[in-house]
């Protein structure tokens, strides 16, 4: 009677003319001729007059300066690095330098975007609006003048290493940057680091093993105060077992500058203050909409099934919550690690800095350098991107929608 | 009929100026099933979210089963474990399983371990005719059901009282049947229940008492029968006629 | 950027010329934007030589990091900016200096309160310099061959440099000695910081093209010497004009009375006399920008005539 | 009362309405259920409060209360001549201003700045009010006749074409470069392998090239004729305005549609040829001045107004390329997308401004500023593009299949249906990445253009006004002025954005 | 009743894998008025959509008024000016009033001039008696009235055949009747009607023929009349006591 359902005709010569052309076909495809012949010009453009202005000049093109030695200084480095290591080294050195900014630039900025966020939420009036007060106020500033402030004012401001501000004698705050004691091993440093390892293992694992004794037969185990012992009372007893695993160098004001101690550059202390209260301000913005978006009836849902506060909000409000601030958190991450190169503006070594700065005017290889240093945000960002669309997967999983 | 399960006297209370619930009286014996009509802003869905600890109120004082709420709200955590409630909107977590929800105050609240939690909480989803859905987000089920769980999640924490607020307003017409008929059930089992609601069929079914209040007072409260056959107050005449057309 | 300069910018109508972002003496702008200094005077000596007007110049203030990318870029015809000759540049850079406008050499300069007299008595200082400069590179030499130890804070403009050693982020600031004489004017209070007498390397500075056009190389190269030339034979601003008039031969091939040794250089017979009118001769540029006749009042030292003992000596016009 | 045991009970009697026991609006109530009814809040009113003291008390000392109101220079604002802390050093602000304002710009001709921020605030505010008519009117002067006026009145200059020899010198741009490329080609054959495969194709597209060069030799010709002849642009004009009429007209439906296109055409005409000859452009204009001597607020303004004006085609292009199913078209717009997005802006800077003649012909230079315009406009273009995607979204399918049914074409659906409502979606978004342009462009003045910031940083090396309160005088000065603006802006975001939701809900 | 205007022959589509239309085989001649019901998932939207050439077909052919749909959508533009499609969902634009609306085809699509584009419109929005309207933008009005701007929009166009997908279905039960009416006024003026509709007394009142879809198919195709007394095909059967109760 019915007719049954068959398969569909395979229609290949429409389907290939879709891969080529997509919806208008042919015509898709001469436009797309037009359009690549045009890319194709505009590339041929751009290389031909790139080549014969090198060529003129007698440039020679290629990464083969990499190998050459920098002979200059830089003023921080996380590897070891001298006047007489490669511009490959200097690269090195401006990567780790751009990401130790960010990723101390990411620590602070989340921690005072949530606190500024949870000011906002605060049902005290004053409270939430000092929050706002300073969303306002440091969102529309430029960064770029933040930074510069925090550096030219606030140096300014600072006194010399002879008057510096001193605590206990053991830490200076003056216009060279904040020196605290630097810490030297001694024998005792292994066991006590071993023994801090398997205090934070024991707890991680004590705390899975009273989910499981809550999951398994419902008792509840307060695991803070054994969670205390290991943390705190092992270190000790090793301390008390095999001696001072450090000492600690005091900074001595030494001619000019403090010897000994470790030194935070102020270029440092003035970047990451400026990025991550800049960015801090729209992760608070986020962070209260991703809280605000939890339905006020979720709350109420939880007390009423007589969850305590606390456990509502980390069961129930905060799982949902980070649904919808985790992307736009992940956006605010990358740009903070973007404008880390604002620091080429207040002389912090950073990626941009020494090399698209300093190696880039020392050897003139600008194609090179400028294709290398936009290639690592773009690594940065895409990874992220890719990382962040796998999530985005992943929950709209889980929400089944 | 026995002692009183939820006492309320003298409750009062207001949204900053605005007087919402004036000098309540109501008690509710154990089993007894209350249905709370009225119009609109009278004040219903407040007075049953003050029996809940969700609301506070500034005079009078409800006692649930022994438990006195004050104004203080002393002993909130207890009243809230005897007593359950189903919302208007359903307000389940959507970042967790069905069976999830269910499980979740058990063993949060109630340390019951995790095994012991869910075959309870199936226990309940079977009595709400959904246990191979068990494993579903609630996004993926229709409001009905929806509700039907939320209803299993308030019965797994054993409460002694149920509150529903509009249980079926928020639902397509072809669904509420299926949730009347689940609180239905749990009428027959001999649940204390009270219930705000406009599905006058379901009042004159199950309820033992009819409580019709306006502008934030009990206006009237009978049995079923006499409340829609011989409504006494003016206002009730009123609404029964509005309502039931 | 081929071998065409001269003719782009007389079709421009104007030169573009790199210099320095404010350093007195050499190339620094007014408030009103009115650019002066001996390495502005080579800019407009070049637009006299070319247009007739001195004028006709477009200053690209440049920060030391920039400037050779934007001299390869073709952004600006010549750079003028206190640069140092070196070889790496004259070659990977794709540039060639046509010449030494000041033979200068790097120096320290330190606040007076510190109480240092010599550069030896640096070790474990903080040193504020400007970044892509051959100061950075000498600086990172001096201080490993006396085996001392240092902190250097790079900044991308001099203002910038200066301003932090000046907030007491550095204690010595570093650059061509010339460049600290100037910079010193720009302090608060110039007399509370002093220049150290170290000199630790050679600076000859001189204006700079792109590689691959000899015509404009020789144009720069030979306004520099006809400068210098001038003040050899005592043409000046003044005189010029009656120096026309003079019958000695080689001023009559200098002044392009006799023979049309400019033409050759894509120019006009009366070059020399443009560059003189517009600038003075070498002495005279020296004087009014960082000689006697300016606030630097630096000595002709070894920027003398090497009739008078100096370095100065251009190579016969003839 | 009546027993409620009683399974019936009637009230008798309404309870009236009586006041709260405990007060709960009022300054009173508002102090104790805001500020002070838990401990914790009580201890959060007293950190807020000693927050505030911290921050406003000295802020509002600074500027004001220790403030130093006149002087010449810097003796003015030293404690030890004033007698007491130094606040705020206002006169160094005086001295500046007309710096942070106008940069360089040289004094005489600072009234065509002013003329024309007035023009700009002129043609601005009324786009900025709803409830004023003749938005298109007054959105095509703004976007279009307003930056041309503004480029003749900052940058000075005159015009010596018009429409004809601006075609035919791009034409031949274009030309030359084909046959540039082909010779480059046949040049190649020689020592290639595949020389004659090489040779054939070079040839084709020299051919390519010089069959072009014939094919606009007669807009060429033209040109060049009127060149020769010296006249001005006037004849270019008056060609290119009858050109222009005719084809509008003709497009638009000819006699059929009535007169209107035609008659508005030529109302633009001769507002044009109003403006060119008020300004004398058609003899040289107004003296040039370099934007190398633009400074301060005006370039700051410049670039952020220029950037969002040309960011917009860019983003639309774009966000319409990324939906388009063309293969290359959609592969490119997301290529192009991501990778702006990707790298910081003043890499971009750098880039376009000092290595973007490399890879321009060696005769063919680009003002600094247009430059850094370019790179800003492709640079905040992806992010437009990326905000327009989501205003397309937000289209409901169902309005392109109404138009396609009603016959319309891809184009005309898209332009006329899809595009207009997408932008409505959009404008808070747009409004917010003005923001955020306005605040960056302030890192031209990394790459040497002196904006606000920059100019604001130049006036600290003047060594006449070091003071220790300079600099935070200086920022405090620019910081106000940048949030001005920005908050401005993003408070008329907000009042759009409720007033195309009221638009919606109804 | 002569030649067909449209004449479907041998249709068959695919989403997918899924057979959505199985050999559809159906001649509408001028000037006839064919109503098309069947359960939800039917096909039919996508039947009716497939005139419009707003979906391709992988087999068989349209024609509509000579002009020819192939599988490869040729001529799509010349049949779309030929054919006028009323939506579920209205589809007006938005952003622009109610005449405007109505004079954006005419305008871009026919060229008119605007004034004589605005008259016509005016004569339609005459016809669905709304002209008092005509400034109004859409979201001013209820949803009666802007399906009837709907169909005036598609009128001005000047179509040979209208299509309807379920006109009334998103309406407001106060609604419905005025649609329909202006519908009924349209039927009687002699236009070619394709309607989609659940409507079953429209059907009886106006419709020349009912054909009756399931499962992609045409099932049965009846007058009025025949179709609703006596239904041959069981699942016809079936569908006719379900949806006529
Ligand atoms: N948080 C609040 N603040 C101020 N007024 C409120 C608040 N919540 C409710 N009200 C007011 O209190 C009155 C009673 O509200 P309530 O929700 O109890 O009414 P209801 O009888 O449940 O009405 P409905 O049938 O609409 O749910 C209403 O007038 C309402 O506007
Ligand atoms: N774009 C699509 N992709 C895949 N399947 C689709 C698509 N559109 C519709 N379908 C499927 O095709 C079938 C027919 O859909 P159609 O909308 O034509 O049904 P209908 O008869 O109009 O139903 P209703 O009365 O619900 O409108 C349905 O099963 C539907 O799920
Ligand atoms: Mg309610
Ligand atoms: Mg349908």
């Amino acid at each position: 009677m019915g007719v049954e359902a068959r398969k569909p005709p395979p229609q290949i010569a429409l389907k290939v003319r879709r891969a080529l052309g997509g919806k208008a076909g042919w015509n898709g495809v001469a436009v797309q001729l037009v359009f690549g012949a045009i890319l194709a010009w505009m590339a041929y453009e751009i290389i031909s007059n790139a080549r014969t202005n090198l060529e003129t000049q007698h440039i020679a093109a290629g990464f083969g300066f990499l190998q050459n030695s920098a002979s200059f200084d830089v003023n921080q480095t996380l590897i070891s690095y001298s006047a007489s290591d490669t511009y490959f080294r200097v690269f090195l050195v401006g990567v780790l330098n751009t990401l130790l900014v960010s990723v101390i630039g990411i620590f602070f900025a989340t921690v005072i975007g949530f606190v500024v966020a949870l000011c906002r939420l605060s049902p005290n009036w004053l409270l939430s609006r000092v929050g706002g007060l300073y969303v306002e106020a440091i969102r529309n500033l430029p960064l770029l003048f933040q930074i510069l402030f925090w550096y030219l004012a606030v140096l300014a401001a600072l006194p010399s290493p002879r008057q510096s501000v001193s605590v206990l004698g053991a830490f200076f705050l003056n216009n060279r940057g904040v020196i605290v004691p630097s810490a030297l091993g001694q024998p005792g440093l292994v066991p006590f680091l071993a023994a801090l390892a398997l205090g934070l293992v024991a707890s991680l694992a004590l705390r899975s093993y009273a989910k499981r004794a809550l999951f398994g037969q419902g008792r509840v185990i307060r695991i803070w105060p054994y969670v205390l012992i290991l943390l705190v009372g092992l270190p000790l007893a090793t301390i008390l077992a095999f001696g001072p695993p450090v000492t600690f160098e005091l900074p001595q004001l030494k001619g000019f500058n403090f010897a000994g101690g470790t030194r935070i550059i102020p270029e440092l202390v003035a970047l990451t203050v400026g990025l991550s209260t800049y960015t801090a301000a729209f992760i608070a913005e986020i962070v209260r909409a991703g809280i605000l978006s939890v339905h006020k009836g979720q709350m109420e849902a939880g007390s009423s099934l007589g969850l305590s506060r606390g456990a509502t909000l980390r069961l129930i409000v905060v799982p949902q919550a980070m649904r919808v601030i985790v992307p736009p958190l992940t956006n605010q991450y990358l740009n903070l690690t973007k404008n880390s190169s604002l620091a080429v503006a207040i002389g912090y070594p950073d990626l941009v800095s020494v090399f698209a700065g300093t190696a880039l005017s020392q050897t003139g290889q600008a194609i090179e350098i400028i294709a290398m240093t936009m290639g690592v945000y773009l690594l940065t960002s895409l990874v992220t991107s890719a990382i962040m669309s796998v999530y985005g997967w992943r929950i709209s999983r889980s929400l089944g929608a | 009929m026995s002692d009183p399960i939820v006492k309320i006297s003298g409750l009062n209370k207001w949204y900053g100026e605005f007087h919402v619930l004036r000098d309540i009286d109501l008690d509710v014996t154990k089993g007894e099933r209350i249905v709370i009509c009225g119009p609109s802003g009278s004040g219903k869905s407040t007075l049953i979210r003050c029996i809940n600890a969700l609301e506070e109120f500034q005079e009078g004082e409800i006692v649930v089963d022994g438990i006195e709420l004050g104004p203080n709200l002393k002993h909130v955590d207890a009243v809230r474990r005897e007593v359950g409630m189903v919302f208007q909107s359903f307000n389940l977590f959507p970042h967790l399983t069905v069976l999830d929800n269910c499980t979740l105050a058990p063993i949060w609240v109630r340390n019951i371990p995790k095994k012991d939690a869910e075959a309870t909480a199936m226990k309940f989803l079977e009595r709400v005719k959904i246990p191979h859905q068990a494993n579903k987000f609630p996004g993926q089920m229709s409001g009905g059901q929806q509700q039907r769980v939320a209803i299993a999640r308030a019965l797994t924490m054993n409460p002694k009282v149920m509150l529903f607020d509009e249980p079926t307003s928020a639902l397509d017409p072809e669904m509420v049947k299926e949730v009347l008929d689940t609180m239905v059930d749990l009428a027959e089992e001999g649940m204390t229940m009270l219930v705000v609601t406009h599905e006058m069929g379901f009042a004159k079914e199950v309820a033992n008492r009819v409580v019709f209040m306006d502008a934030g007072q009990i206006i009237e409260a009978n049995t079923p029968n006499e409340f829609f056959a011989a409504p006494q107050h003016a206002r009730t005449k009123l609404f029964l006629s509005q309502i039931l057309r | 950027a081929d071998a065409q300069t001269l003719k782009t910018i007389k079709d421009r109508g104007t030169l573009s010329c790199g210099v320095s972002q404010g350093l007195p003496g050499f190339s620094s702008p007014d408030d009103k934007g009115n650019w002066t200094g001996i390495d502005v005077d080579v800019c407009r000596a070049i637009a006299a030589a070319v247009f007739n007007d001195p004028t006709k110049v477009k200053f690209v203030s440049l920060s030391a990091k920039d400037r050779f990318t934007a001299l390869q870029s073709g952004e600006i015809d010549v750079l003028s900016r206190n640069t140092t000759w070196t070889i790496s540049r004259d070659t990977s850079l794709g540039a060639n200096f046509t010449g030494v406008t000041y033979y200068d050499g790097q120096g320290f300069m330190v606040k007076k309160s510190l109480k240092v007299n010599s550069a030896l008595e640096l070790n474990s200082a903080s040193v504020c310099v400007q970044t892509g400069t051959t100061t950075e590179l000498n600086l990172a030499d001096y201080f490993k061959a006396n085996n001392m130890k240092y902190e250097v804070i790079a900044f991308g403009t001099i203002d910038e440099a200066v301003k932090a050693y000046e907030s007491g982020r550095c204690d010595v600031f570093t650059d061509d000695s010339s460049g600290l004489y100037a910079t010193r004017l720009k302090l608060t209070s110039p007399a509370d910081h002093v220049v150290l007498p170290e000199i630790i390397s050679k600076e000859p500075l001189g204006p700079m093209v792109r590689h691959g056009d000899d015509q404009w190389f020789d144009i720069v190269k030979w306004t520099l010497f006809a400068m210098v030339t001038a003040e050899e034979l005592g043409i000046t601003q003044k005189n010029v004009d009656e120096m026309v008039k003079s019958d000695k031969p080689e001023l009559k091939r200098v002044l392009g009375t006799d023979g049309n040794l400019g033409e050759q250089l894509g120019l006009t017979k009366d070059w020399v006399i443009r560059i003189v009118k517009a600038v003075g001769n070498y002495g005279e540029s020296f004087d009014r920008n960082v000689g006697a006749g300016s606030p630097l009042k630096i000595a002709r030292g070894v920027n003398a005539l090497w009739t008078k003992g100096g370095l100065q000596y251009a190579p016969p016009i003839r | 009362m009546t027993d409620i045991m009683a399974s019936s009970y009637v009230r008798q009697d309404l309870v009236a309405e009586r006041p709260a026991p405990v007060k709960t609006t009022g300054f009173v109530g508002f102090v104790r259920t805001r500020l002070l009814n838990s401990p914790t809040n009580i201890l959060l009113t007293i950190l807020g409060l000693l927050l505030i003291w911290y921050i406003v008390v000295p802020s509002f000392k600074f500027l004001l209360v220790d403030a130093v109101w006149s002087g010449k220079d810097r003796t003015a604002c030293l404690a030890e001549n004033v007698g007491h802390p130094v606040g705020a050093c206002w006169p160094f602000i005086q001295a500046k201003s007309t710096q942070l304002i106008y940069g360089f710009y040289p004094e005489a001709e600072r009234w065509r700045v002013t003329l024309t921020f007035a023009l700009g605030a002129v043609l601005l505010l009324p786009l900025l009010i709803p409830r004023l008519p003749a938005k298109s009117v007054n959105a095509g002067l703004f976007f279009f006749a307003f930056p041309a006026v503004a480029f003749f009145l900052l940058h000075g200059g005159g015009i010596t074409g018009f429409g004809v020899s601006w075609v035919a010198g791009l034409l031949q741009l274009f030309a030359d470069s084909i046959s540039g490329a082909g010779a480059v080609v046949v040049g190649l054959s020689k020592t290639s392998a595949a020389g004659p495969l090489l040779w054939a194709i070079g040839s084709v597209i020299a051919l390519i090239g010089t069959l072009l060069h014939w094919v606009i030799f007669p807009l060429t010709w033209l040109r060049d004729q009127m060149q020769a002849a010296g006249q001005g642009p006037w004849l270019d004009f008056l060609i290119t305005a009858v050109v222009v009429s005719v084809i509008l007209f003709v497009l638009g439906g000819g006699a059929r549609a009535g007169l209107r296109p035609l008659i508005t055409s030529l109302a633009t005409f001769a507002g044009i040829a109003a403006v060119i000859k008020l300004m004398g452009l058609d003899h040289g204009g107004l003296p040039i001045v370099d934007t190398r001597l633009w400074g301060g607020l005006l370039v700051t303004l410049v670039i952020a107004i220029t950037g969002i004006v040309a960011s917009l085609p860019i983003g639309v292009a774009l966000a319409l390329g990324r939906r388009s199913t063309i293969p290359l078209i959609r592969i490119f717009s997301i290529t192009y997308i991501e990778f702006w997005r990707g790298v910081p802006l003043i890499t971009v800077l750098f880039f376009a401004t000092y290595m973007l003649p490399l890879f321009l012909p060696g005769n063919f230079t680009v003002d600094g500023l247009v430059r850094a315009l370019i790179g800003v406009s492709l640079f905040t273009g992806a992010y437009q593009a990326e905000n327009l995607r989501g205003g397309l979204a937000a289209v409901p399918r169902g309005q392109g299949e109404a138009a396609s049914a009603l016959g319309l074409s891809w184009w005309k659906t898209t332009s006329l249906i899809v595009l207009p409502q997408a932008l409505r979606h959009v404008i808070p978004a747009i409004v917010n990445s003005f923001i955020s342009l306005f605040k960056d462009t302030s890192l031209v003045s990394i790459v040497a253009l002196f904006d606000l910031l920059g100019s604001l940083r130049a006036s600290f090396a003047d060594p006449v006004w070091t003071t220790p309160s300079t600099a935070f005088t200086g920022f405090a000065f620019v910081g106000i002025i940048y949030f001005i603006f920005c908050f401005g802006i993003s408070r008329y975001s907000l009042f759009v954005e409720h007033r195309l939701n009221a638009h919606r809900r109804n």
